[in-house]
């Protein structure tokens, strides 16, 4: 396969930015968690 | 209109410092209502939040009529807030912040000598503020408020870095207001000089209003 | 992200719907990649020079397979910035801070997938332009400035803790940001008043049936990944916002356990205070 | 019309006494296109042709310094809460200081005009195109950096801020402005009016929005 370099690190630098990120925003969300009782912790509800 | 000031369990935040948290407070059109307490208390935030500079988190207030959450821009056209800071141009005369505050209120007719006679200003109107004392600014600050010919009148400290001649100039102007019978309140932590003027007394601690009494009833309206 | 998903029972941002969404995506990722690498040949196209034809002479070859990933990821930027107008707009509209929060959580989401676009864009440019950068490339240029915009708009946000005025305000940076969009895609168009980019790739007939079914399903992925991303990230914001409504009830409760304690010595205080005529 | 006019002459009075603009501003620009010619360590004949270029990227950054000094004005002694308490509509307060600002870019670009001509060799060949590109380049700088000025004014330190926010959005006047310098300076052969149309429209939007946004800031309690 041609420009097997550039394609390896085209996808790479994708997946793993991704990847990345979503599990910082996972670690961000457990200790938000923790901080917020269960009762305020309803999912995808307004609040004005 | 009823009441001149009508606050109901409103919360102000400073960031996240809640400075004023559920105070009540209703006032008559008319009154002078001195309000005591100690630093920190959240009198200063009561009064810029009646002026309609501090957000209400919670809760209503609406002053002279208009609501401060939804008319703001009304609010503050009617009010006087006398702060702290002298909110004059250090660059520019006495005169010509007097006159730039003129029109922007949209008083361009009013008398400015006048004005700065009434507060003892007047041999230094041609002088830039840069030039001027600390008391002579805050002089200059209160002929600014007077010029937008408040109904209800803010004073913060109005007494603070003045000498005695000021603060007469200060207690003259507060009796021009109440016999134009616009409604005052004051923030001051110099009780001697303002209780005899007020009507009202309005204690201020942790946010919210600790104790409201009627003094010298009397001179409402005088 | 697959153990974090596994333990739903852990307190997190995750729930059946990032579960299921978070499953799909990977799934989806795997099969994407398949068709990229194995099933997809290599673009080995012939073209005549024409007024309408791209000036490229013979296919990309095996780079078109770095279209498969740059194609997707500047669509869902696309998709995330304009979300954040509409929330902006919302706010500006409505004061809602359940927008305040999706516009937020589109702009982080969309800088990352901003930057990607760039970054893949770069490499795939490397062996087809022969440079990994070119100024007055429309797209590039516009993509470019939106990424700058929005780095400073998500800077901007760090600014404020005021969540009300931060709301307002972002909304109008984020607005005005995106207003600029076309403007900007205008100007570098007169500018150069040319594009090394593919001119309408999906519109050309001679791009084969599964070309294009490897673009639009590594579109679907990545709405997929999108999807999943901003749902968790809302809900960060959400806590955030939380935290910040029980801090409040504390913080109220706090200062008003205060009064009578402070009552006390308010008297004598401000009598002393009156005494030295200071604040 | 007297409140905006009486917003921009204070300002204007205040530059007259205080002289910022005059003696940190303008020579600061000035700074940037001796730099400019220093680090491009090129021949009169490559800065005659990037001067178009270098002029609005010095045009830019004095613009920012100009912005925050506008801000600065109303923050020494709080009479940006004054100009809140005043009453004034917001649009009106913001025409007023935008207008302060347009008029001291001018001043600026006018130092900075003559600087290339010295410096660069420049020739203006259209004054007239230059001249109208100017002005709206200016509207346009100073409409939308007055509203970014005012929206990184509160509490806090956002001083930062304000070039993060204010650049990239230039993006397109300076493209547009540096094209229409092209043409009128000479160094490149293309219609100059077409992006002096490009910058009135620019002028237009930045000017609408900062209206209209103005209130966010100035009226939100």
């Amino acid at each position: 396969m041609d420009y097997l370099g550039y394609l390896i690190s085209g996808w790479g630098v994708v997946l793993v930015a991704v990847a990345v990120y979503a599990f910082s925003l996972l670690r961000r969300g457990r200790a938000l968690t923790a901080r917020v009782p269960a009762d305020r912790r309803r999912w995808m509800t307004t609040d004005d | 209109m009823d009441h001149a000031v009508d606050v109901h369990d409103a919360v102000v935040l400073l960031d996240r410092f809640p400075a004023l948290a559920g105070l009540s407070l209703k006032l008559r059109a008319g009154t002078v209502t001195l309000v005591q307490g100690p630093n920190g208390a959240g009198k200063t935030t009561l009064l810029r939040m009646l002026a309609g500079l501090a957000p209400l988190e919670r809760g209503r207030a609406t002053v002279l009529g208009y609501d401060v959450a939804t008319e703001p821009r009304l609010v503050r056209a009617s009010v006087g807030l006398l702060s702290p800071q002298t909110m004059l141009y250090d660059d520019l005369t006495i005169a010509e912040n007097l006159s730039f505050w003129a029109t922007l209120a949209g008083h361009d007719d009013v008398d400015l000598m006048a004005a700065l006679e009434r507060v003892s200003m007047a041999p230094f109107a041609d002088q830039q503020v840069v030039t001027l004392s600390t008391g002579q600014r805050r002089r200059a600050a209160i002929a600014v408020v007077a010029i937008r010919r408040p109904r209800l009148w803010l004073l913060d400290e109005p007494h603070a870095g003045l000498d005695q001649a000021g603060r007469d100039v200060v207690d003259g102007l507060i009796e021009d207001a109440i016999a134009a019978g616009a409604t005052v309140v004051v923030a001051s932590h110099e009780l001697d000089r303002v209780r005899p003027l007020a009507t009202h007394v309005a204690t201020v601690a942790g946010g919210i209003v600790h104790r409201f009494e009627t003094v010298n009833a009397g001179a409402s309206g005088a | 992200m697959s153990t974090a998903l596994s333990r739903p029972h852990v307190a997190s941002t995750s729930s059946k719907l990032t579960l299921v969404l978070g499953v799909a995506s990977l799934l989806g990722l795997a099969v994407l990649l398949v068709f990229s690498f194995v099933l997809t040949d290599p673009d080995q196209r012939v073209f005549e020079r024409g007024a309408d034809l791209e000036p490229l002479l013979t296919g990309q070859g095996d780079a078109v397979r770095l279209l498969y990933v740059h194609f997707p990821v500047a669509m869902v930027t696309y998709i995330a910035f304009t979300l954040n107008a509409i929330g902006s707009i919302a706010v500006l509209w409505k004061k809602s801070t359940w927008w305040d929060n999706t516009a937020a959580a589109a702009a982080e989401v969309g800088v990352l997938f901003c930057g990607l676009t760039l970054a893949t864009g770069s490499i795939w440019g490397r062996p087809i332009w022969n440079t990994w950068w070119k100024w007055g490339d429309v797209r590039l240029m516009t993509t470019t400035i939106l990424f700058l915009i929005f780095i400073g708009y998500l800077a901007y946000r760090r600014t404020m803790s005021d969540s009300r005025v931060r709301a307002k305000r972002s909304a109008v940076v984020g607005l005005i940001g995106a207003i600029n969009i076309p403007i900007v895609y205008k100007s570098v168009d007169w500018w150069q008043n040319r594009t090394l980019h593919q001119q309408s790739t999906l519109r050309n007939r001679s791009v084969e049936d599964l070309t294009l079914f490897t673009m639009i399903f590594g579109m679907v992925v990545f709405m997929a990944i999108f999807a999943w991303l901003m749902v968790h990230r809302f809900r960060i914001g959400w806590l955030e916002h939380q935290t910040e409504t029980v801090g409040l009830e504390a913080a109220i409760i706090e200062r008003r356990a205060q009064t009578s304690a402070a009552i006390s010595d308010a008297v004598t205080d401000s009598r002393s205070s009156a005494e030295t005529g200071s604040d | 019309m007297r409140e905006i006019w009486a917003l921009a002459r204070k300002d204007l009075r205040i530059e007259a006494r205080s002289k910022v603009v005059a003696t940190q501003i303008v020579p600061f620009a000035m700074v940037i296109l001796v730099l400019f010619g220093l680090a491009l360590d090129a021949d009169s004949r490559t800065l005659r042709d990037l001067a178009p270029g270098l002029f609005w990227v010095a045009t830019l950054f004095a613009s920012v310094l100009a912005i925050q000094r506008s801000i600065a004005v109303e923050t020494i002694s709080s009479t940006f809460e004054a100009l809140r308490l005043s009453g004034a509509p917001a649009w009106k307060l913001f025409a007023g200081k935008a207008l302060a600002v347009a008029i001291q870019l001018l001043a600026i670009e006018a130092v900075l005009g003559l600087g290339i001509v010295v410096l660069y060799r420049s020739s203006f060949q259209d004054p007239v195109l230059i001249v109208t590109a100017a002005v709206a380049a200016t509207i346009a700088i100073a409409s939308a950096g007055s509203l970014y000025g005012v929206l990184a004014v509160g509490m806090g330190v956002r001083d930062t801020i304000l070039p993060m926010l204010l650049l990239p959005i230039m993006m397109p006047v300076l493209v547009a402005a540096t094209r229409a310098f092209g043409d009128g300076l000479g160094t490149a052969a293309l219609n100059g009016w077409t992006w002096t149309g490009l910058l009135g429209l620019l002028a237009v939007v930045y000017a609408t929005a900062g209206a209209l946004a103005y209130a966010v800031v100035i009226e939100d309690t």
